[in-house]
């Protein structure tokens, strides 16, 4: 027997997906393993953020006579036909990562985080690391992404109960100009507790903005998500700490889900991969398993 | 006498046309050489293969006694041959010294380009043909199209070469600074330097080489000495049997209603000032100066590309305010630009639809379209009335050769049908037998009550075809003449005049 | 060269390369995958386009009158947002798609006003508005998504499968092109879109208002991005405030792939239109093939190449 | 017009006009922030917009040979993961930046024959390589970034401050920017670029072969965002497969603005250099002021349009 699943997402190039996609493959294996069945698993999307060409490329692969479809729902309204139509088909749909929020999308299940509910584990760490007032700057990469707008949603209805100011910085995908964006904000603001972002790039670069500036142990930073850079910061102090979301498990379920259901018929469940903390205590754990694609 | 360069059976072909067929002749070492032809004879052809523009379909040439079949311009200079090319390549972004040294700047110590002296070469080049005027570090794309193609002519000469070819260098220039060339290609001639030279004007063939080849069709006609010539000779050669005759008729008198008076129309940023006069009904107006007097501008002034900042137009009597081509071609005034290159032709289209450019809203039909029938009836018209050599309507126009070019332009405006038509340099580039053509052309444009401005540096044109002449000096009117006071003369006395 | 954009002629010309670097993708994909070649497929890549292809056919006259739009992308954005927002708050779907259509139709004004008005490159200008624009749609929308639900009848002729099969967003970019056609190819206005992109200088002293032709073609442009984006809310049945970045690259880049210069005068709209599609195709037949995603770049970008290398050279034009 | 790019006319031309919207942008700043004018800040401004910068001034010399390169971001990512990859896997830094080095102009050398020798415009070449180059970015880093530890001299002299204060990236672009100027401004090299984006025809038939100064203006161009990439590995410790996206209308903006032409022939290192300046001190500036980041992007796209306006008419340069 063979199953060809397809994981698509709003942006393929990204390294956020890696481990995701890395969990889909272990998952395929070891099925094949257990099972004796060959699952494949690609992973495709738009180069960049663009709901409208990931719903073409779900329509290619649907068209290509794919046996189950992983994918993001980034939008309200713009998957529900697609995803009607590959399970008219008889394609089982699974979303991960980021879900149709109007909860009309007939997919299967979701499988991931909630973002305003992280958003919010983001916040209450923020208060936890500086306080109940004063300036922080919370970066975005991308202003009109909806699971980064949710995120910042969350943070703002912590942060709205405190004396804490935040100013919204739009630090764009760019690593440099992150840096730039987020120097600039901390040399306006010399008396800025923190310096915050909901997405990985951003994450990343509060490290060489706090190196850069000597401002370790002065300027709090944390941020999204498991990436070398950040771990690397983390370890050597100048990020505090990051939120993660376990994306190797919203690759791996959504896998298991699609062969049960496929093979035995078993419909697949919502699973929340949950918001977990990183920082200092348990960086070095998580560095090993990130070393190995786990997370 | 040896022969510097030898042609045998040199053709060309450029899809449907047969632009050289099995063309030879040589060229001896230390003379000038003139090759002459009608629009589209070949002559621009057989040079571009020369100077390593175009590469020869077959045949052989031989320069100082080895094979020549230069890849690149590049190479063909190296080999010794300078070209003037026809249609005035330069880069209007640099300055003229920058132009000049284009291809082999002059350089210092660790590859810095020596300005300086680049200025000073220059400006020596330009004295040698007797141009002080022109400063070495003005921007090309400001000059007139008589100082780009001095400049040329400057770069050509700028180089060591065993061969100067000049297409048409003549074309721009005024009968003084012709003489002045003259002069500088007798005395490179002196110093052993062989010069193969192309013009229309016949006189000047005449008067300067040693042996003449003609073209036509694209075909070999014959070599001779000069000496052993006449002009009626090399005009029969060119056109077959002698097919065209100067007929200076007895044209209609102008009819004394003024269609168009200016007063003191002057214009800030070309200087053009104070200049006043009346054109009538079915006139031709000459306008003569020598090169930067302000033709050219008084013409782009009166069809408001450069709107009149001072002075007064009336078109039949009522004031009028000029400031747009469009609004000038609506108040019926046409105007045949000088330099095609730049604000004449439109280079991706085809013979047709350069003809209609200026006439395409008239051609309108319902729901905006065009009338391509129309169209097509009257480029067959021009083509025909103009004889323009074309291998269709829907030849690129960057195919004809560069006097056909010229008739397109002169026809786009007839097709326009003007009461007032402005000509700047029509003959320009034209061969003597459209050179009539187009004379004839202009009286019976006369004839059906079109009143004509007439701007040209052929004085004998000039005087031939005018009622009366203007002369401007300095962007000024130096003086009227009436048709009979106007004689060679007295013009370059007032062009001449402070 | 021959290439005039409104004679037979042109069919021997650029065009007639473009057919073949398509005829040649289709053959290689119909033989690679067992569903490219299918009326549905082929239906799909039509639609796919459609947005795309819209703005492709107006910026293909734009460029051919020498200038471009690198603001189509936030244009269309703008208006997504505009059109879902103003339905939302209780307008008609109408009026709603008109006033965005208007909009459109603004913006290229301005775009247009301050290339031509201000003299200062359209890149600059429309790199500007670009900016300028996606601001607009990020403060308009708060960053989030807007989304619809279109009332049936507006829906089935927009974005809809008419008759259950054929994509209504394909049809609405056939008829474009239709019209497009006749614009550049048919009417005076698209012979002075060239004579302005030809020779700015001759076109005006041959008393055409060069200001206002290009002008003419910021505003088609614009409008194009509205009517593209009124189609794929009506598609997708949402908006979202960063939608259409990279579209202007794709649009010039059909264009000039259908054989359009950057210098301006030359171009067509049947080139444009294969250009788009060609893009479609590419994209449609790498997932069929099931190629990953970071090779589909590499291979999109070479097939780009290689479709020009072939509209070139199949027609030995040179200069 | 008086430009001519070598001439002391120059200073009186379109970098006057340049330099005047520069002049204003840093009043306009120092007057509503009390931080701006701070040497801090503007040694961070110039360390900010270094990156980009040394790019722009290569891209100046290619946009006045009438090219340019849209793949440069790309580039940009390729040798930033291949420097990465090479030093992590155990080549010296030195080694591996000069791998990066030869590989950038290895892809320009590409970019350039392709556009020259293809006879096919540079947009559609360097588009096409721009998909390609970001393809093998992410092929080779398997999508993830990659950090490096590099050697303390190395870093030193690259990515930090030296004597506490000048970001050494900063120095580089100056340096790069003197050395741009020198070559395009004084060299024999330079003048060609002038002469062939002014006139090809004219280049070609004065003997200078316009299709190696294009091919070289391509390699200048790659090599500087290799240069750019080691640079920002350098600072930054690590490098994406995904940096440099956007760059490329950054760099171009930055050469316009500064008063090159993207019709070729004109153009200036020195307005190169401050157009890259002034886009680096309006983001900086927006985010000083505390301007809301859905503002901001509408704000600075307004900029890059007064500042080219600015820059226009205070010269009162039309053609
Ligand atoms: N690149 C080309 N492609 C096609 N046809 C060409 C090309 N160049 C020249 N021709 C044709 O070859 C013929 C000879 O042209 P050429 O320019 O040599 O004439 P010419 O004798 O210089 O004329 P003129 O006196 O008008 O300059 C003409 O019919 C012209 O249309
Ligand atoms: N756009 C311009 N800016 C500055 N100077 C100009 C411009 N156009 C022309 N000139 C200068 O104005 C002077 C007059 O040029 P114009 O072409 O009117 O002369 P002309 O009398 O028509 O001579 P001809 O037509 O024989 O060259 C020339 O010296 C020319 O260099
Ligand atoms: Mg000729
Ligand atoms: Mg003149």
């Amino acid at each position: 027997d063979q199953y060809d699943f397809v994981v698509i997402t709003h942006s393929a190039t990204i390294s956020f997906w890696v481990p995701l996609v890395k969990g889909a493959q272990d998952a395929a294996r070891a099925i094949s393993l257990a099972e004796g069945v060959n699952i494949t698993v690609r992973h495709l999307g738009p180069h960049l953020f663009n709901v409208e060409e990931q719903v073409s490329i779900m329509e290619n692969a649907i068209q290509s006579g794919v046996d189950g479809i992983i994918a993001t729902l980034p939008d309200p309204n713009a998957f529900d036909a697609p995803v009607q139509q590959a399970l008219d088909r008889g394609i089982p749909v699974v979303a991960t990562n980021t879900d149709d929020t109007s909860g009309d999308n007939p997919r299967l299940a979701y499988v991931g985080q909630n973002d305003i509910t992280a958003g919010r584990s983001l916040g209450e760490e923020i208060v936890k690391r500086v306080g109940t007032s004063g300036k922080v700057a919370i970066g975005l990469e991308d202003l009109g992404h909806p699971s980064l707008q949710d995120r910042l949603a969350g943070v703002r209805q912590v942060l709205d109960q405190t004396d804490i100011t935040y100013e919204v910085l739009h630090t764009t995908a760019d690593l440099t100009q992150a840096v730039a964006t987020f120097e600039s904000f901390l040399l306006a603001n010399p008396d800025a507790k923190g310096i915050f972002s909901v997405d990985a790039t951003g994450t990343t670069a509060q490290g060489t903005v706090i190196r850069n500036l000597g401002l370790q142990g002065r300027v709090v930073s944390g941020g999204w998500d498991l990436v070398p850079g950040t771990l690397q910061n983390i370890q050597d102090g100048y990020t505090q700490f990051t939120v993660d979301q376990n994306p190797y498990l919203q690759g791996y379920y959504p896998v298991v889900g699609l062969y049960l259901y496929l093979r035995y018929g078993i419909a697949p469940s919502n699973i929340d991969t949950g918001a977990s903390i990183v920082d200092a205590s348990n960086v070095n754990d998580v560095l090993s398993l990130a070393e190995q694609g786990y997370r | 006498m040896s022969a510097i360069l030898e042609l045998r059976k040199v053709s060309k072909r450029f899809g449907g046309v047969q632009a050289l067929q099995d063309v030879s002749f040589t060229l001896e070492e230390g003379h000038i050489h003139g090759l002459v032809g009608e629009n589209g004879a070949g002559k621009s052809t057989l040079i571009k293969i020369l100077g390593g523009v175009y590469a020869k379909d077959a045949g052989e040439v031989l320069f100082q006694g080895a094979t020549h079949q230069p890849a690149t311009p590049a190479e063909a200079q190296r080999s010794g041959i300078s070209v003037v090319h026809q249609e005035i390549p330069l880069c209007p972004n640099l300055t003229v010294a920058q132009n000049v040294f284009l291809g082999h700047p002059i350089l210092k110590r660790g590859g810095r380009a020596d300005w300086a002296e680049m200025e000073r070469r220059t400006a020596e080049l330009f004295s040698l043909i007797g141009q002080t005027s022109i400063d070495p570090r003005r921007v090309v794309g400001r000059l007139s199209v008589a100082e780009q193609q001095l400049t040329c002519i400057v770069q050509a000469l700028s180089q060591q070469c065993r061969l100067l070819i000049l297409d048409e260098p003549t074309a721009a220039l005024t009968p003084g600074e012709v003489e002045t060339l003259f002069d500088v290609l007798r005395k490179l001639r002196a110093e052993g330097t062989t010069i193969l030279f192309v013009s229309h004007i016949l006189s000047e063939v005449m008067e300067i080489t040693d042996r003449v080849t003609v073209l036509r069709n694209g075909r070999h006609v014959a070599t001779t000495p000069t000496a052993q010539l006449t002009t009626a000779d090399v005009v029969r050669m060119m056109v077959g049997e002698m097919g065209v005759g100067h007929q200076p008729s007895a044209h209609a008198r102008p009819s004394s209603d003024v269609v168009l008076e200016v007063r003191d129309l002057g214009e800030a940023r070309s200087g053009l000032h104070g200049v006043s006069f009346e054109l009538h009904r079915q006139e031709v107006l000459g306008i003569a100066g020598i090169q930067g007097a302000g033709r050219t501008e008084l013409g782009l002034c009166l069809f408001g590309v450069t709107p009149a900042t001072e002075g007064e137009i009336r078109l039949q009597g009522q004031p009028v305010r000029v400031t747009s081509p469009r609004q000038a071609i609506d108040l019926g005034i046409g105007y045949l630009t000088e330099d095609r290159r730049n604000l004449g032709l439109f280079w991706e289209m085809n013979v047709e639809q350069n003809l209609v450019a200026v006439i395409i809203d008239r051609l309108r039909r319902a729901f905006g379209r065009w009338d391509r029938r129309a169209a097509r009836e009257r480029g067959e018209e021009a083509v025909k009335g103009l004889d323009i050599r074309t291998a269709g309507l829907h030849q690129g126009i960057r195919f004809l050769s560069g006097g056909n070019q010229q008739k397109v332009l002169l026809a786009r405006w007839l097709s326009a049908d003007p009461s007032i038509l402005i000509l700047d340099e029509p003959t320009r580039g034209i061969d003597v037998g459209s050179k009539a053509e187009i004379r004839r052309l202009i009286r019976s444009l006369v004839e059906r009550g079109v009143s004509v401005i007439l701007i040209s540096s052929d004085l004998d044109e000039l005087l031939a075809l005018s009622d009366r002449v203007i002369v401007m000096s300095r962007r000024r009117v130096s003086g009227t003449l009436s048709g009979s006071e106007a004689t060679r003369e007295r013009v370059m006395a007032l062009a001449t005049a402070k | 060269m021959g290439r005039s954009g409104n004679l037979p002629a042109w069919l021997r010309s650029r065009e007639a390369g473009v057919l073949l670097a398509l005829v040649l993708l289709v053959l290689f994909f119909s033989v690679t995958t067992s569903t490219f070649l299918t009326s549905l497929n082929l239906l799909n890549v039509l639609r796919q386009v459609s947005v795309v292809g819209i703005i492709t056919l107006a910026m293909t006259i734009l460029i051919i009158s020498q200038e471009f739009d690198l603001s189509v992308g936030s244009m269309y954005a703008v208006v997504g947002i505009v059109v879902a927002t103003l339905f939302n708050g209780g307008m008609s779907i109408w009026m709603a798609s008109l006033a965005g259509l208007a909009l459109a139709a603004a913006m290229g004004l301005v775009n247009g006003v301050l290339t031509v008005r201000g003299g200062i490159p359209s890149f600059i200008v429309t790199l500007g508005m670009m900016m300028v624009y996606r601001g607009v749609a990020l403060l308009i929308s708060g960053g989030s998504p807007a989304s619809v639900r279109l009332p049936a009848f507006f829906y089935s002729i927009t974005g809809s499968r008419l008759w259950g099969a054929i994509p209504a967003p394909a049809l609405w970019f056939v008829i474009m092109a239709v019209a497009a056609y006749f614009l550049l190819h048919v009417t005076g206005f698209g012979f002075k879109a060239f004579a302005v992109g030809g020779n700015r200088e001759a076109a005006r002293l041959a008393g055409i208002n060069t200001g206002r032709v290009k002008v003419i073609g910021f505003i088609l442009t614009a409008t194009a991005a509205g009517l593209a984006a009124t189609i794929s809310l009506s598609y997708l049945g949402s908006a979202t405030p960063t939608q259409g970045q990279g579209m202007e690259l794709q649009a010039i880049a059909g264009a000039v792939i259908g054989g359009a210069s950057l210098m301006g005068g030359v171009g067509s709209i049947v080139g444009g239109f294969m250009g788009a599609i060609i893009m479609g195709i590419v994209r449609n037949g790498l997932v069929l093939l099931g190629v990953s995603a970071y090779l589909q770049e590499l291979i999109l970008g070479l097939v780009v190449i290689v479709a020009v290398l072939i509209g070139h050279y199949s027609t030995q034009q040179r200069r």
